[in-house]
């Protein structure tokens, strides 16, 4: 088990108020080039995993052990400076929210070069040329005008292009895409997704692509983990788990999920013997976790 | 909790009781005032004046913080003076209070004519400096408990109107309001039910902080010559006399500054503390 | 263009609320109970003075009149002779109009110097002790009003530690080659910074007690607004781009945390002047609002109402800025 | 099959435009909804599907009264709705009840969950309809005493479900209510309230901007698209047979929980 871009290993995170875990004893390994979806339901820790490793987990939250190795350097072992630049040069985020994830008071053009011309030291002139570039491969019209825009003056799907745009201009060698298309209408959610694989597809990028819905995970992700509670209960490839999940609570999750295909399948709640048979494994892991420690 | 509930809840706990606490002293001292003040607080004896306050030399026993440049005994008006501040305090941060929560609640609620109306009341009052408004209505209704009172409501309901308002509009925006109307109330009893206990901590936060504020207006007319008649003690009265002898004897200004700086400082932090103790998120 | 609807439309707002002030000035000193004649002279005036005063202010016509005659005057700058010194109300309020600018805007400076400092590291250091102080300052300077800190100071820096002068604009021996009111401009201007010096200590306590209230508001309201912003989806992008936090709370906190600051300090700016009526008092410091509670000791109605509509106008005026400042800084309103 | 419960004709509902106000006269006019036309049969659920921007939630509001419709008719159980005050329309009201997409915003903060729901009955919180509604969408009773902050989104919209159903109403609007619940709850909240439906007899219109959830719900489904209906079918038919591109693109567009076919 080595040689993944991007290599979790037994990473666990707490509250600093109660010491709850929220994260437990979390391995993940992603290969360079693949996507790898990361599923739970709201409170599973999906998210708390990405911003672990680009750094910006909530101040309540604290990480007890475990490493995060990207290229094979523990980002938990450097300085919080060097853990910065190197997270800068090497990782991108495309977050969640297109609306809020725009600086209103900036234009767009500085908010895609800034990390070009500041962390990575190109000149502004290289940095805006690249902005074009990039905003060209997102299917972005009159991209020189979109750079003197200002975030409020375009459309959500559009903002969404410019922050892939963004994500892509470095050319990171791992991107974490944290629930990307959960604010967009459908329609534009597919052309989106699409957009995404097919950049990564040809930048070869890895990325870690945070959902709530399987159908997603279906229909672009290479690999997945199955979150509950902060534990990844399931970890397969995805032919694999479509044709049968092999944890019950993966079971359960899948027959939750509408398809519409289908006129008679009806949608099934999660079962509570489901949900209190992957509690007792998490209990039954904190207290291992207890004694280890 | 993720934000830190935790800690917000102790820090309101401690300065609610703290300044509670004060809060207490001072009404207790303005109730009894003539059962402990150790002397008559308009006695003076000019043999006495300018005694320092017991800890320094040539102090007298029984004139614990000394005495003015009348021989008054600064305690015993202190004490006294509690009474006219705490007056003050309770009238005039009530009658604002109506006045001013309920024109905000209706422009807040109702808009529209009732909304401009008030609107631009407010910001004709606001284009006032109150301090000099009140000193001129007192020059023009004349000096007395009643007058302080009637000038501190006149100038400050608009501070209860604009927040009141404020907050009556973002909470109309809410889908619980429409959801009232879905019941099938109507707009008064929408205003009273719904909104209302939302913007209740917001008042009761601000009537307590009106009531500080109170306090220091009737110090600062007493500070101009302006508020009661000068032979009942007031904080102000106090302050005015103090500064004037300031460089011989500093504590005549000294003792008074500090009753005003912990009740103004108590009013607006009770308020804050119970605003808090209301919220049944953080509670 | 929505800018420009905006810049009319409140400024039709300023010109009803100005008409209203005047209404209301008008009113308070003519309307309530009270021969305004009897206040407006000295004890023991005779029937003819009376009577002369009463014609001279057209107090023979009914109100309604009274007020036209007296608002057209106002509009043309004629706000009357103050009965207490006999020289015209306009003159003798913009003599001292300078001294208190002078006195707000250093107030205003020192403000948001502290409120931004303050705001900017409780920020950058918040969920520590750090946070926990500049909560604790912003608490105190919030709930003590301008009066009392003025009072403080002077028992502080004036008495017992005797650093600063606790009364008057500038020491009273000095030679002044000045040749407008704005002294402390002027001194810079005429090199003469030895009196620069002297006009800065004489305002120091009074700026400083006039600044600490709002410095509390700018620093708490900013701050709140920083740390809301600080956890944006935007700010959190600029961390994983590899910024610093300080960086992060700079520059990319700060311009969207500034704007609902500025309307903010816009009204509590208008608080700070009204402030300077007392606080010019305490210190004895030689400004208008000195000179309003004189006027209203010495019962100078022409005077007093010149004052007011002043104050009221300066106000509006500000309120109007702000306004303005925010429309042209808003990307929203300006790129609409 | 002609007995609707709820007919709409020729609806239109416009808003004026403040952002492009001049400065003197009124602003101008931005139409929301366009001539919409409909009708929902007695005991039927009805979807209505569309993007953000479609106007469907300004539809659900003008369904119970809550937006005012500019020009067209509401016929609600063969009475003219459209132009009733809100004296007039106050005994009505019990009959048509919204169910809100966002119950944060639907709960009174400040207000105890039995409270909320005894509030729209002018009852105690004590009354038996109380506690009969919290077990009719499965909450335990004793959460009659909690706040809506103290509880989790599903069982925050669960409240929201409760308090429209204690009214016994003929016709319930549910503007987008899984919409931001995760699966599991959103499959719970969807069981419960095809089950009540089916038990209390109601009359449903299911705003939603998925597809994927229409499906098991409804029996009709309207598409709207920039403020027109474009497509009106029985359910199955929209599925297989969809009559308009957009249909058939949101159709096209739904993740299906199946990696045979890759995007």
């Amino acid at each position: 088990m080595s040689g993944g871009y991007l290599t979790i290993r037994n990473l666990s995170a707490v509250l600093r108020d109660t010491g709850e875990r929220v994260l437990r004893s979390v391995d993940i390994d992603l290969q360079p080039g693949t996507i790898r979806g990361l599923v739970g339901e709201s409170g599973a820790g999906k998210s708390m995993i990405g911003k672990a490793v680009l750094g910006v987990l909530p101040k309540a939250l604290k990480v007890v052990e475990g490493e995060i190795l990207i290229d094979g350097q523990d980002l938990l072992k450097l300085k919080d400076a060097d853990r910065r630049r190197l997270i800068g040069a090497s990782t991108a985020l495309i977050p969640q929210d297109p609306l809020t994830a725009l600086n209103p008071s900036h234009r767009i053009g500085p908010q895609i070069t800034n990390r070009l011309v500041d962390i990575l030291g190109w000149t502004r002139r290289a940095a805006e040329v690249r902005a074009l570039e990039v905003l060209e491969e997102v299917q972005i019209a009159d991209a020189a005008r979109v750079m003197r825009q200002y975030p409020h003056e375009l459309s959500g799907g559009m903002r969404q292009r410019i922050l892939i745009a963004s994500a892509f201009a470095a050319e990171p060698k791992l991107i974490i895409a944290d629930e990307p298309t959960t604010a967009l209408d459908v329609t534009v959610q597919k052309q989106i997704l699409k957009l995404i694989s097919n950049l990564q597809a040809r930048h070869g990028t890895a990325l870690l692509f945070v959902t709530h819905d399987l159908g997603v995970v279906a229909k672009i992700c290479d690999s997945l983990s199955v979150l509950y509670g902060g534990k990844v209960v399931e970890d397969t490839d995805v032919a694999s788990f479509f044709n049968g999940p092999h944890h019950a609570y993966g079971r359960a999750l899948l027959a939750a999920t509408p398809r519409h295909t289908d006129p008679d399948a009806s949608l099934l709640p999660v079962p509570d013997d489901v949900i209190a048979a992957v509690r007792a494994e998490l209990g039954e892991a904190d207290r291992q976790w207890v004694r280890h420690d | 909790m993720l934000d830190g509930r935790g800690a917000v809840k102790r820090r309101a706990g401690a300065r609610l009781w703290l300044s509670g606490l004060w809060l207490a002293i001072v009404a207790l001292a303005a109730v009894f005032a003539p059962l402990i003040a150790p002397h008559d607080p308009l006695m003076q004896d000019l043999l006495y004046g300018r005694l320092p306050p017991f800890w320094m030399a040539g102090a007298e026993p029984g004139y614990l913080l000394g005495t003015d440049s009348l021989g008054r005994d600064v305690l015993s008006r202190l004490i006294h003076g509690a009474r006219i501040a705490l007056i003050v305090a309770l009238v005039a941060g009530i009658g604002t209070c109506l006045i001013g929560s309920t024109l905000g609640l209706i422009a807040g609620y109702y808009r529209g004519w009732a909304d401009r109306i008030i609107s631009r009341l407010v910001d004709i009052w606001m284009a006032f400096p109150p301090i000099l408004f009140a000193i001129l209505l007192i020059a023009v209704i004349g000096t007395g408990l009643t007058s302080v009172i009637v000038a501190i409501v006149v100038i400050d309901w608009t501070r209860f109107c604009r927040v009141v308002r404020a907050e009556t509009l973002n909470q109309s925006q809410m889908d619980y309001v429409h959801s009232a109307r879905i019941a099938g109330f109507t707009r008064m009893k929408t205003m009273l039910s719904e909104i209302l206990p939302n913007v209740l901590p917001t008042i009761v936060a601000l009537l307590s902080l009106e009531m500080g504020i109170a306090v220091i207006v009737e110090a600062i007319l007493s500070f101009v010559n302006l508020s009661i008649s000068t032979d009942q003690p007031t904080w102000g009265g106090m302050i005015a006399e103090g500064r004037l002898s300031i460089h011989q004897a500093w504590w005549v200004l000294v003792f008074p500054l500090i009753t005003l700086f912990l009740t103004v400082l108590s009013f607006a932090q009770f308020g804050e503390g119970l605003k808090d103790r209301f919220d049944p998120v953080l509670r | 263009m929505p800018i420009l609807r905006v810049v009319l439309s409140r400024f039709l707002t300023t010109l009803i609320t100005l008409i209203g002030v005047a209404i209301i000035v008008f009113v308070v000193v003519r309307v309530v109970p009270g021969n305004p004649i009897a206040m407006m002279l000295p004890p023991g005036a005779s029937t003819a003075d009376i009577e002369r005063l009463s014609a001279l202010y057209g107090l023979d016509k009914s109100i309604f009149e009274q007020f036209t005659i007296w608002f057209g005057n106002v509009l043309q700058g004629d706000f009357g002779t103050s009965i207490s010194t006999r020289q015209p109300v306009l003159d003798l309020v913009l003599g001292r109009l300078p001294a208190t600018l002078e006195l707000s805007l250093m107030a205003l400076i020192i403000a948001v110097i502290l409120g931004m400092g303050a705001a900017i590291i409780g920020t950058r250091y918040r969920g520590r002790r750090t946070e926990t102080g500049v909560d604790l300052a912003n608490g105190i300077g919030l709930s003590v009003p301008d009066f009392l800190w003025g009072l403080l100071l002077i028992i502080l820096l004036g008495v017992v530690w005797p650093l600063f002068p606790i009364s008057g604009r500038v020491s009273p021996r000095l030679d002044l080659p000045f040749s407008t009111q704005f002294y402390l401009i002027e001194s810079i201007f005429r090199l003469r910074f030895d009196l620069t010096g002297n006009l800065l200590r004489h305002m120091f306590m009074p700026a400083l007690a006039l600044a600490l209230p709002l410095a509390a508001i700018i620093a708490q309201l900013l701050k709140q607004s920083l740390k809301e912003t600080v956890n944006l989806d935007y700010a959190v992008l600029a961390r994983t781009k590899g910024y610093s936090e300080t960086r992060v709370i700079l520059s990319e906190a700060l311009p969207n945390a500034l704007l609902p600051t500025l309307t903010l300090i816009g009204v509590q700016f208008t608080f700070l002047i009204g402030g300077t009526v007392i606080i010019e008092r305490l210190f004895s410091y030689e400004g208008l609002g000195n000179m309003a509670v004189d006027a209203v000791i010495n019962r100078d109605l022409p005077l007093i109402q010149g004052i007011v509509i002043l104050f009221a106008l300066i106000f509006t005026a500000i309120n109007l800025l702000v306004d303005m400042t925010y429309a042209f800084l808003n990307p929203r309103l300006r790129h609409a | 099959m002609t007995d609707a419960l709820y007919r709409i004709e020729g609806l239109r509902v416009e808003v004026a435009d403040q952002t492009r106000k001049p400065l003197f006269g009124a602003a101008p006019r931005l139409r929301i909804l366009d001539d919409i036309s409909f009708s929902i049969e007695r005991r039927s659920v009805l979807g209505i599907v569309g993007g953000s921007g479609s106007g469907k939630t300004t539809l659900g509001r003008t369904l119970v009264r809550l937006v005012e419709p500019t020009a067209g008719t509401l016929i609600f159980d063969g009475q003219d709705v459209t132009q009733l005050s809100d004296d007039a329309m106050r005994p009505l009201r019990q009959r048509i009840q919204l169910i809100f997409q966002d119950p944060m915003s639907a709960l009174n903060p400040r207000l105890t969950i039995g409270r909320i729901i005894a509030a729209p009955l002018r009852a105690k919180t004590s009354d038996p309809r109380v506690a009969a509604a919290l077990d009719n969408v499965g909450l335990p009773r004793g959460f009659a005493g909690r706040y809506p902050h103290e509880l989790s989104g599903g069982q925050r919209q669960r409240v929201g479900i409760a308090r429209a159903i204690a009214l016994r109403p003929d016709f319930i609007v549910a503007d987008e209510i899984v919409s931001g619940l995760d699966v599991s709850s959103q499959a719970q909240v969807l069981t419960l309230l095809a089950n009540l439906v089916k038990d209390l007899g109601l009359t449903l219109a299911f705003i939603s901007h998925d597809l994927s959830v229409i499906r098991r719900l409804c029996d009709r489904v309207i598409v709207l698209q920039k403020g027109k209906i474009v497509e009106d079918q029985p359910v199955a038919d929209l599925f297989t047979s969809p009559s308009h591109e957009y249909t058939r693109q949101l159709l096209n567009s739904i993740p299906e929980p199946d990696p045979s076919q890759r995007w």
